[in-house]
């Protein structure tokens, strides 16, 4: 609606597009140039982010893990890493660039990034050890669960949750307790008086 | 915990102490009016916290806090009580240096100061806010006692924001334009994908909550405010919208905040918070303490539209009666409702029901884990049980 | 002030580094969640604070201060900036002592507890509060140059209360019962006399604004809301409630809230609040920085009812528009409006004029006078003049 | 609504209501036995009052005036006192007992509040210098403005603010400046940056 503008704001300039435009999509727009290698990849994560990620990916105390994990999805502890888990290899770009190392986001180099994401494939068995990454061949790495993904189908394989008239009066005949909190026991309750019930 | 079963209107046994002596505060001055320029709550509410659950993450830069659901009643949740989750930590950003670009498939490549969005017409809407990952915690069983932590990712405030809308067309979309991505300023760089079309209906860039600036901790100076959609989209601290024509599959669009099912396969793009209800008092952290008149309250919200009806049961789903819905029933906003009940010091199953102008009812859990099993960690609407013991002592426990 | 008279769109001469550079807020980490259990503004909103008026009172125990009209939108107030009036300091009232008498002309004169009342029905209402003496320093001609000042004795908060007509039926009234006096526990002993018929109407007795507890200087833990009517008889920190046949004509209702005209006679027991408006930007506070579009907005209530039409004028009376009202419009709530306008350095002489659905329009200051002389101090809710200047600086001026 | 009743509360004791029944009004209702002279009071006010309202009520620095005041309601300054103004007596038998002096509120004995109001009562040439002032003859004590109050007329008295379809185009003809604060100059502004605007 041309003649419904108010002109507020200004145009952006290239070199400020450049400068925020550092998002990343699957088909591979906002891939800079650059290109790593899985060996350098493995030094860089081994000096900035194996004190949180473990050596191999494998996760450090709490910390993230980010690879293995294979065949535990529908185990009663998934594991969901780039490998066992994620869809595209283009959001670890996107995601590493813009927010890792944890506390020192938007530090790394774009070959740096490449090289770490080589590395992070490398460890969930998706390229071999000698794979250099590079802006060319980024968009032929599949991951292995991409087609385990779907649209949100709430309204059809939920329909049934879209329902006239819910029971009000005797709609059970007895009701048991199958599970409680207190079992567990696992809610802070240091700090407030209030929750000392007991 | 001491319950009182005090018949009605009895006589005290000798006169009350603090009616019959003077007290401080009806004798001497209090502070003056230049006391709290900004005020803060009264010394004796100190324990009406956000608190947070230190096992549930690494760190607490990238962790959550959860709001005292317990300790509230009406709609309004108030700034200082606003749940918290950042990825990066709370940024504290100059207004005075904050810019809102918006790039992509558009006309015109713009950047926006504070001042410019402050000049465009603008709107008041009062939303809730629900992280997807509200109650999730207690997917595969009961697991937290208390309100605060089942449910106290949420919050409700009005917004007075600029709708995105009118942003966009101060760009001008591409006729190919199908998808935004927003992004922020924060350390985590937190960037999400939205539809078109709810970017055009709905979505408000806010830059007050309850008529005063948002807090640092819910993204100020800016934020988008998407009505009735799971809270990480509502990107904080917001710098940048790109126009596209796909989702970006962002990490917390595939990685987390999409939805792993019992065979393995996961359902992306649930954006929508579907239809849910919680009975705030009593709960764990708010046990009956008198026998005899008693309030019951809580709060229901539907993503999908404005809540309709909330049913109530106190016999563990045996016998239900519709509660009182009271005040302001707004689409994608909480609802407050009350069943006002005597109690006698018999045990109680007390759960509720919402029900949105959809047609939605709020399922039980045995009926959600049928359909997604135990691994989906979002989205967990599921109808909560209290029970509460002769003693009034209150407990998070499902039941058959 | 420096006015930017900025083309549409226009480019800018070189990229801004708060663009090209890395914020730090965009790299390191912010604090965590465990940072501020009850959070609080941020660093760069350190100028919104209620103020007050060091000239108009002897001392600060007995005195005002005034909410950040200007500041503000949307129609909550945030209890932050709630402007406050005592007359003997903020009582810090311990709630584990406070009671609640009714006594007087009922079948049973009644003690209660805190927990007491929290067990009674309650209810949600957004009401605004006005001091009958807000705009009182303007009556002799434009003294102020701030809407904090000229009409900051307002705020508008969502309550959670008991009606107050469930503690009377508790009570049980005796049928000669005609009006009843509340009465703090302060160290003014603040009383005020109501009629029966408002007491049983829509009185609450409140322990919540916007969702938590009644701040200190607005009462805590309890206060009577008295809709639409003077805020000095929404008695705070409320101990007491004596029901009788006649009012008791307290200070606050004889020296003071009544309303001294020309004639030198006065009305007494003038409660309702008039319909009543103010644009609160741009205001003196709040000047025009930027040619080109810009927002104005202002607030309007009425104790008679609900806003149902704000006129403004940008050209001293000559023409009016009607304002788009946004968000909920409720009765004896303030209800917010704007005017999208287009400025181009001319001078501006904006007033508004609200109306309520008794059919009731907001009187000019000249109107006012001509019925009350210029001694009233209370109930001015004459149309207030903004004068914008070319350079953008506004003034509180009065026009013929 | 006897059926109705929820029973919550407990009966207030007698010792209770005495305790916070502490309201007087203009029939007399409320007080308290008791007595206290106009000589009486004048010591009283002079230890306990006129630090604030001065030694005849006059008022220190910016303190309410207490006395005096008489035919200057229709004037530019109304001096509004307990003799100029207030109705009834009885309303400074209630509030001098709740609220004064200033920050030792509820201190005073019955007989000392009859005092002080028999004080300043003879300070506003209500009564003679030797008048003794007590829960007998109070309500015999009329004040000179009672007659001057009635009750709010607003609804008749400003009917014409009621008024339907207000003027919109063309209302006036000229507009002029009658009046502007910034001449005054009383408005606060040392702390409020965003106020300078020049
Ligand atoms: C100081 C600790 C720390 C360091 C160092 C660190 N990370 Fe992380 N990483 C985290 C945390 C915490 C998260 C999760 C953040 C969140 O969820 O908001 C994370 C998340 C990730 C994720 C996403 C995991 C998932 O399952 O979604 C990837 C990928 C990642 N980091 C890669 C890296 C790389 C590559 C480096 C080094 C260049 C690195 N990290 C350094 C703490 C760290
Ligand atoms: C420390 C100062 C101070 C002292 C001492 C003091 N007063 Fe006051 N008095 C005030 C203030 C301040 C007010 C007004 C309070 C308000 O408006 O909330 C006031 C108000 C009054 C009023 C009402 C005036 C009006 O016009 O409504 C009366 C009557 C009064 N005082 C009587 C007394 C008496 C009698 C004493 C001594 C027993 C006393 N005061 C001691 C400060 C004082
Ligand atoms: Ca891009
Ligand atoms: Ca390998
Ligand atoms: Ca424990
Ligand atoms: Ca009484
Ligand atoms: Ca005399
Ligand atoms: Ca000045
Ligand atoms: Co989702
Ligand atoms: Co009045």
């Amino acid at each position: 609606a041309e003649a419904g503008r108010l002109g507020l704001g200004r145009e952006a300039l290239p070199e400020e597009v450049a400068a925020w435009d550092i998002d990343i999509r699957p088909d591979g727009q906002g891939l800079p140039p650059g290109k790593g290698s899985v060996k350098e990849g493995e030094a860089l994560f081994l000096e900035k982010c194996a004190a949180c990620h473990g050596e191999f990916g494998e996760g450090a105390a709490r910390w993230p893990v980010l690879a293995g994990g294979f065949g535990s999805l529908k185990s009663a502890a998934p594991e969901k890493t780039i490998g066992s888990f994620w869809p595209y290899a283009s959001t670890s770009f996107d995601y590493i660039r813009r927010a890792m190392p944890f506390g020192q986001a938007q530090t790394l180099s774009n070959d740096e990034v490449y090289a770490l994401i080589a590395f992070l494939l490398s460890m969930n068995d998706v390229v071999k050890d000698d794979f250099v990454l590079s802006r060319d061949n980024f968009t032929a790495v599949k991951l292995p669960n991409e087609d385990a993904f779907y649209l949100d189908d709430r309204e059809t394989a939920e329909k049934h949750f879209w329902r006239k008239d819910p029971c009000m009066t005797a709609c059970k005949d007895k009701v048991e307790i199958t599970g409680r909190a207190r079992v567990i026991d696992v809610t802070p309750d240091d700090k407030d008086k209030s929750m000392k019930v007991e | 915990i001491g319950l009182t079963a005090r018949p009605a209107a009895a006589a005290a046994a000798k006169p009350d102490p603090a009616i019959t002596e003077v007290q401080d505060w009806s004798r001497f001055l209090g502070e003056g009016v230049a006391a709290h320029p900004y005020g803060k709550p009264s010394k004796y509410e100190a324990h009406v916290v956000k608190r947070d659950v230190e096992w549930l993450t690494a760190g607490r830069e990238s962790s959550v806090n959860f709001t005292p659901l317990h300790e509230l009643d009406g709609i309004i949740t108030p700034n200082g009580l606003c749940f918290e989750r950042h990825h990066g930590g709370i940024a504290e950003v100059d207004p005075a240096k904050h810019r809102l670009m918006i790039n992509g498939l558009v006309d015109r490549q713009l950047v926006f100061t504070m001042d410019d969005i402050k000049r465009m017409p603008r709107t008041n809407r009062i939303y809730f806010l629900e992280c997807a990952a509200n109650s999730g915690m207690e997917w595969r069983g009961a697991q937290l006692n208390g309100c605060q932590f089942t449910h106290g990712m949420i919050h409700n405030v009005m917004y007075t924001g600029v709708p995105l809308r009118l942003l966009l067309e101060e760009a001008g979309l591409k006729t190919n334009a199908k998808w935004i991505m927003v992004e922020g300023g924060d350390a985590a760089g937190m960037n999400r994908s939205i539809p078109i079309e709810k970017a055009l209906d709905d979505c408000l860039i806010a830059f007050k909550m309850n008529g005063e600036a948002l807090r640092a901790e819910q993204g100020y100076p800016l934020r988008i405010v998407v009505p009735g959609w799971e809270g990480n989209m509502w990107v904080k601290w917001l710098r940048r919208i790109e126009v596209g024509d796909q989702p970006w599959h962002a990490r917390e669009e595939t990685s987390k905040y999409t939805d792993l099912l019992a065979d393995g396969r996961s359902r992306r793009f649930t954006f929508v918070m579907d239809a849910k209800s919680v009975v705030t008092n009593p709960s764990p952290q708010a046990p009956l303490k008198f026998k005899g008149p008693n309030v019951l309250t809580g709060m229901a919200w539907s993503g999908r539209g404005t809540i309709t009806r909330v049913d109530v049961t106190l016999d563990g789903g045996r016998n239900w009666r519709t509660a009182r819905l009271d005040g302001p029933v707004l689409p994608r906003s909480v609802a407050r409702f009350y069943v006002d009940f005597d109690w006698q010091g018999e045990e109680l199953m007390i759960q509720s029901r919402a029900m949105d102008d959809t047609g939605y009812v709020q399922p039980t859990k045995a009926e959600l884990r049928a359909v997604r099993g135990l691994n989906s960690i979002y989205h967990n609407n599921g109808i909560q049980t209290w029970l509460v013991r002769a003693n009034g002592e209150t407990e998070n426990v499902e039941i058959s």
